[in-house]
């Protein structure tokens, strides 16, 4: 087998030298009720050439038209990803390292997350940012275990509920064994958070609220920011899309006290949602408070500037059980990859690549109203937005898959109260041919 | 004296990103604006002044991480034998799998019938983990080792809570990795330290003296962190389970004993796997991992949903699980982490896991034999896939452990793990992994020999070390007193 | 004191494949055995012991080349201002073009109506070349420049066989690359060498005198060698033209005119391009490269067979053809090299190419200008890509353009072109290309200037440059005294 | 454009230190006669993602089947490549490097040529092998060229007309300027070379036989050696199907002088036939008659083991008009790519690799000759074999393509003598079922 390099003779020469006669001796301690009887029931070995050929039959048995016509974001989109990303990124030296725990060793890594960090930071208008999260969802549940522990007494939080259905399943799953109270904040009319019942609520440690929501509107984030510090709450403010602050208004300039989201969209493919990428940000004053891992910048013996991991104290390696987060691997090349992503963007790319999101979005949005479709909220969006039809969308639906375009999701999968709703994405590899397509067999 | 690869190179500087670049320089590839243009219609309040991002050229962004790369130290660079860790190669076939267009381009939302290639992969790396562990049930959502520890916190917790128990002790060995008492904590469990017997594994009794009717169980790891068998595993588990109790194993030391060991025999009930050590998965300098759960029977309605079955034959999502501790994932966990794992394994077939281990334990006893003359010896028993040693015959020298790994560094060799588990004071933990042959142990060995001899007759030499690399030892303490984590 | 980017650091070391390995290991994945074995049947005779190859596992094949590597400096890694060589960016997604699925598995002797893929691109890039140079038609067979410039001189000796004239002399300018003579001799012409102007430039006069009726024309290069352009090429053709001959053109250095000369105008007859210099396909530590040939129509039937044309929407490959010199490679050439300069110019278009000419111009003179103070420029005319200055403000240090270029390493930049051309003695030939922005430019700038400091402060540091690399000056003298060519 | 990072006010600057007005400017004193007229006519600049789509549609009009099932060889073969071999050879720093001019920052390089020199030597049983030369066509013109230069005065060449006949079309190329004589010999009844008139021929520097030849038999070099030299000629043995050598009688091993080939099989894709691997070598005595680059061991100051481009006398930088050739660049990846595949083989392999083509490949020549049809020759051959059949072949063969099955060449195409014979081929890509499939289409 290409991956054990052990010929028989080296392996006689070695148990020679520990002193046991054969490989099974090794595990001669090993009780008998404990060993494993018989061999493991899964198939033959495959060559490098059967197992290729096997992966080509499986892709094939997932839909994937080319990749501009899945009109469907949810959480999960589909961007360009330079040529480039993939192929510095996947360089072995970044790939095939730990977690950089010889600083001198992986200085690579370490000044490639704190190029991460500060990107991170620039794009959601943060002090700090940590060295990823696992994916949104548990950035958001983690976020507010932090915006609890810097809350101290108080054990109730409200989260929106034009949160991303999923990250909220994900907030109940993280906070369940614990004595926290949570409550989740309607959608007013405009498609956007309720937030009047905030002064209601006692001990409200926190209130999270996602922009772009779910049904793709853009919250108005420093109202929000008022009324939530206002009522002496923390503010969580959480993503799906990352692309959307390359145009709007940042939560970090509306006020917000915690930023996380999901940076999937900054280079990372969609593999059938994972892995992608947990984005975390907060204000200075609570950075010994923040989850996972940070790098920083400090100086060797020679005073020369370099990067190590930093403030381990929060970590369960030192402090075990009183750690802010039991999180220890992350999603360190992801978080790499994004950074190459919004480098190779730039300023200039990310704002004209969110803006033409935007228009293709409006494109597609305008020219369904047009042939009947209806908003099922009056504010804007970014490339996401939801509809419903005067007539029964799904035929139409299902001739549009048949010639390759997926059209939107059904709201109801996730919201009883918009059964009839549709949540369409547009980004930038939708073509106007294949919105036009769209609009067409909308209107026919 | 023995040199091992290690020797000085011409390498580049690179600036921070931001210290690069010009204002209009891009290096993305702009799509045509093919529709109108309309965030003039957005309003104002809305509108950002859109992220600070240096403007670069692809070859400036080319550039910058290929010398930074060059900074860095991986598997495929050399030895790495940092012990817990199971730095074994990663195949580059793996990547290629995982890169299929049919994979990448999957959409998680789609219809199960629309993806029935990606549940395939998810249900069978499911069958086979059940397979490879001797467990029941298999959920593949939780994103790495910790976040499988609390979905096995959450799973105690629930299945307390559906028994009308109300238990919040747990027991955890001292040599357990951090996150298993952070994991406990997190789910509402106090955590209880079992002090490791003389010989690093535990004693029967204690656990006996431990386990009441407050605590959820034990939480242990097998092959513990000193990569030592529990041998007492199943009267362990048995006291546990007298006591109403569960056991949580963590299984992130698997790689020691694939077809040699059946979980479920051991008393286990729920453990977690590390996709990213023993399946072959790449790091990536930190992540993404997998961090699979394994359960018995009597614990699989608690799995986090969705579920991936079979029904005849298709494969779909099952969500109706209402014992479920619910989602973990905002989509199926890291599921291109999975697709590596599920390639590995269907490289390898039974025989090959067996034999990974056989050797991976092979590699290890080999080491511990050979430096035992130099480096104390924490615990005089057969060890499974590391092997742990200690400063203690450096001391009089005044040298650390730490000025050790720093020297092995300027030898081209990744240190072991250092300081870890806190039980042994400067502990040094090999893991060579099966993937190293013996004559790079050999090398590895002879050096190791070296800088222990350096140690008693140039011990500077080490305190200075190391002296190759781009960077000098860094300070540490600056960094976590006056924190600048952005630039 | 400026730095280039150039540092020491921890790379690692590696002997010969063969000095590693044991026998029974392997890095192929062997495909099954499906068939009855046969080789029994073979006669004893034919079959051999096999060839000595070290046995490998696949991570030590991994870490033998990823080691390699590191030693090793391309354009990915920094500044490569190698004159005459056109060291621009590569891009990548060139790469993963040339790896599309149905161009790499497409066999070259299918028929045409299963291979239109294939023969749209070389049909379509043939017409892109033509229209780049100004030139009629394009064979892509030439596998590199030199094979280029055969295939012309081929078609010389084929043009004044039919013509029924015996003509043996070329006209080469003492500037011209080697290859350019190197290339007559083999087709059978004698080399005739015209001594450059003092400009840099051909002397019309000098052409005028040297051509007669026994010469079949001129070979020249243009812009030339020395990156200057040969203003009176109309002249010079027309000179040529006039006493019956041929004009070569050596268009290795298109980089520097794309958009801006048109060369059937100029009075070329043939010219080759180096698709690995203009058209940015990486140059693979040697090649493999591609050397296409550009011809006016008059001599289209005499270019290599199969020919690439289109009737209709189809693409075919004509063979007949009875004035073609014949095949220069077993298939169609360099195809994916040629897939990659497609990929580049479609990625280009008209303005971007023009725009490339321009900006590799500009930095070419932005270098000129900035370093003339400090090193003996060799022409005071305009450059085009490439500027040549010579060490001899540096003789009276005892400094020698050898020791400035290995100088220039220990800072992290490849040196320039040293001591070519043969004119210029000591000469040190600097082509920046258009894809170094001009940060890095002036970093350049700075250390050149700050080496000439050194020369003459601090001469023996030049001396034992460099000394940052892996291994220090080595012994080529020895080495092709005593050569060892395998080990 | 990402690739040109010229801003223009950096161009605004640069011009000022040059003194010109305008990019223009630079060029003002190319005559206007010499200067372009217009815009160059070719497509607009296609995005990374246009491009994409543009190359995905041209594929789509190549036939590829599963490689498996291209049963044609001539020249071009379809063998696995590891998944190793392009991601370790793809790296940049070996990719985007040029001819090691400096030896200091070019070890990578410079190492792993020699190493490829050295596994060459070893495969063809010879005693030096060269860096590369263009493709197995052009090395065996090459190899004549260095014959004729060896032999000095004699100016007469007789080649095979079993080698490849574009290789032979080549060499008359290569020497149709020069005055020199080619003799082709003849086939035998048994395929093989018929040697048989040697001595008859005046002047005669080299013969050149390729084996296996064209027809898939294999010569018996041995015994031309013994011809060729008691002709006193020097023996020029080529071949197109490097892996041949993993399991046959080495070239060298049978007296060859100069062995050169095709190297295309280990490790180079089939690409439409390029770029493949010229592979060089000959006996020690006559190495300063090599064509070509190659790299020889050294000794850097400090005494270290290094390596350098050498015998660099015989090439054009020196001896200009002189040299041995006039190649420049030559085929360096590829060269590095084969001694990549050749290391990932090892001795094991190469020869378990090599037999399997040999099983297989006589697998389905028995298997057809069973279904009725009749070898051309009846000497061994490796893994290509040329067979005539009773009725037309060729609806079989269409029937066989519309399954995706290309069932070899018509010989007709290169030797009208043999114009209803075809051409097989079969290496390990080519399962039983395939083979099993073109018998039982045979049969039927
Ligand atoms: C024994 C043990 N348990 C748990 C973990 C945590 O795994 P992860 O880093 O994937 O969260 C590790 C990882 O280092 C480990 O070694
Ligand atoms: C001016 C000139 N002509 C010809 C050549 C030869 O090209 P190639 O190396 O592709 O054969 C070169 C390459 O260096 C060159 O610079």
């Amino acid at each position: 087998m290409r991956y054990l390099p052990h010929t028989d003779q080296e392996i006689h020469e070695m148990l020679a030298v520990t002193g046991h006669g054969s490989l099974e001796g090794l595990f001669a301690h090993i009780p008998e009720e404990c060993s494993y009887h018989g061999d493991i029931d899964i198939p033959a070995p495959l060559s490098e050439w059967a197992l290729s050929e096997h992966f080509h039959d499986i892709g094939r048995n997932n839909y994937t038209s080319a990749a501009k016509s899945i009109l469907l974001g949810a959480g999960n989109y589909s961007h360009y990803i330079p040529a480039i990303v993939p192929s510095l990124i996947g360089r072995s030296e970044f790939l095939t390292a730990y977690t950089p725990y010889q600083p001198e060793m992986s200085q690579g890594t370490l000044q490639g997350i704190f190029e991460y960090q500060t990107l991170t930071a620039r794009l959601l208008g943060m002090e700090v940012a940590n060295a990823s999260m696992y994916d949104g969802a548990s950035a958001l549940a983690e976020a507010l275990l932090m915006a609890l522990r810097i809350a101290r007494k108080k054990n109730t939080i409200a989260i929106s509920s034009a949160i991303h259905p999923h990250y909220r399943e994900v907030v109940f799953s993280y906070l369940q064994a614990g004595s926290f109270k949570i409550i989740e904040l309607p959608v007013s009319l405009d498609g956007r958070t309720d937030l009047s019942g905030l002064d209601d609520i006692d001990d409200l440690a926190a209130v999270a609220i996602q922009s772009p929501n779910f049904f793709g509107v853009i919250e108005d984030l420093e109202t929000g920011s008022n009324l939530i510090h206002s009522a002496d709450a923390l503010f969580v403010s959480c993503f799906s899309e990352a692309f959307a602050y390359g145009l709007l208004r940042s939560p970090g300039a509306s006020g917000a006290d915690i930023v996380c989201g999901e940076g999937q969209s900054f280079g990372m493919s969609q593999s059938f949602g994972g892995p992608g990428l947990g984005m975390f940000a907060c204000r200075t004053k609570h950075q010994r408070n923040i989850p996972g891992r940070v790098v920083g910048e400090t100086v060797d013996m020679d005073g020369k500037r370099g990067y190590v991991l930093t403030l381990s104290t929060r970590e369960q390696h030192i402090r075990r059980e009183k750690a802010t987060s039991n999180i220890c691997s992350n999603q360190g090349i992801c978080a790499l990859t994004a950074a190459a992503y919004m480098a190779s963007l730039g300023a200039t790319g990310v704002r004209r690549v969110a803006a033409l999101n935007y228009d293709k979005s409006e494109y597609l949005k305008a020219g369904l109203i047009k042939a009947g479709a209806k908003p099922l909220f009056d504010s804007p969006t970014f490339n996401e937005f939801s509809l419903t039809f005067a007539n029964n969308f799904e035929p139409v639906r299902r001739r549009l898959l048949e010639k390759g375009i997926i059209a939107g999701i059904e709201l109801g999968r996730f919201y009883k109260k918009y059964k009839d709703a549709y949540l369409f994405c547009v980004t930038e590899t939708a073509s106007k041919a294949v919105l036009d397509t769209v609009i067409e067999e909308v209107s026919s | 004296m023995t040199h091992g690869p290690g020797i000085s190179g011409l390498i580049l500087e690179e600036p921070l990103l931001w210290e690069k670049g010009k204002q209009g320089r891009t290096a993305f590839s702009m799509p045509d604006q093919d529709v109108p243009e309309a965030t003039a219609k957005l309003p104002q309040e809305l509108l950002g002044s859109g992220p600070e991002f240096p403007d670069l050229s692809e070859v400036d962004v080319v550039r910058h991480y290929t010398r930074l790369s060059g900074w860095n130290f991986g598997i495929d660079t050399g030895m790495y034998p940092l012990g817990s860790c199971t730095m074994k190669y990663n195949p580059k076939i793996n990547e290629k799998m995982a890169a299929t267009h049919g994979i990448v381009s999957s959409h998680p939302l789609l219809s199960d019938d629309l993806s029935q290639g990606s549940l395939q992969i998810l249900f069978e790396l499911q069958t086979f983990l059940a397979q490879i562990t001797g467990m029941d049930a298999v959920s593949l959502q939780p994103a790495a080792g910790a976040q499988g520890e609390m979905a096995g916190m959450l799973i105690f917790a629930a299945y307390f809570r559906k028994k009308g128990e109300k238990r919040n002790k747990i027991l955890i060995p001292d040599t357990a990795h951090g996150t298993n008492p952070a994991s406990a904590a997190l789910c509402g469990f106090k955590p209880v330290q079992i002090k490791s017997g003389d010989d690093g594994t535990l004693d029967v009794n204690l656990v006996s003296e431990l386990m009441d009717e407050d605590t959820v169980g034990i939480m242990l790891t097998n092959p513990n962190t000193l990569g030592l068998f529990e041998e007492s595993i199943r009267e362990i588990t048995a006291i546990v389970h007298a006591k109403g109790g569960l056991v949580y194993g963590d299984g992130a030391n698997m790689n020691a004993v694939m077809g040699m060991v059946d979980f479920k025999r051991c008393g286990v009930d729920i453990m977690h796997l590390n996709l990213h050590k023993t399946f072959s998965t790449p790091h990536g300098g930190g992540g993404p991992g997998a961090g699979p759960i394994c359960v018995v029977s009597e614990l699989e309605d608690f799995l986090p949903i969705p579920r991936v079955v079979k029904h005849d034959e298709s494969y779909q999502l099952k969500y109706d699980c209402l014992d479920s501790i619910g989602r973990l994932h905002a989509f199926f966990g890291n599921f291109a982490v999975l697709v590596r794992a599920y390639s590995y394994i269907l490289s390898m077939g039974a025989q090959n896991l067996k034999k990974t281990s056989q050797l991976a334990v092979l590699n290890a006893n080999y080491v511990k034999e050979s430096l035992r003359d130099v480096l104390h010896l924490a615990y005089e028993k057969p060890c499974m896939h590391e092997c742990v040693f200690s400063d203690l015959m450096q001391r009089e020298y005044n040298i650390s452990t730490l000025d050790m790994a720093k020297r092995l560094i300027d030898h081209g060799y990744h240190p072991p793990t250092i300081y870890f588990p806190l039980v042994v004071p400067g502990a040094i933990m090999i893991e060579p992994t099966e993937t190293e042959n013996k004559e790079d142990i050999d090398q590895f060995i002879a050096v190791f020999k070296d800088v222990v001899r350096e140690a008693k007759d140039n011990g500077e030499r080490l305190r200075q070390a190391p002296t190759r690399t781009k960077r000098r030892r860094l300070d540490e303490t600056m960094a976590a007193r006056k924190p600048c984590l952005i630039g």
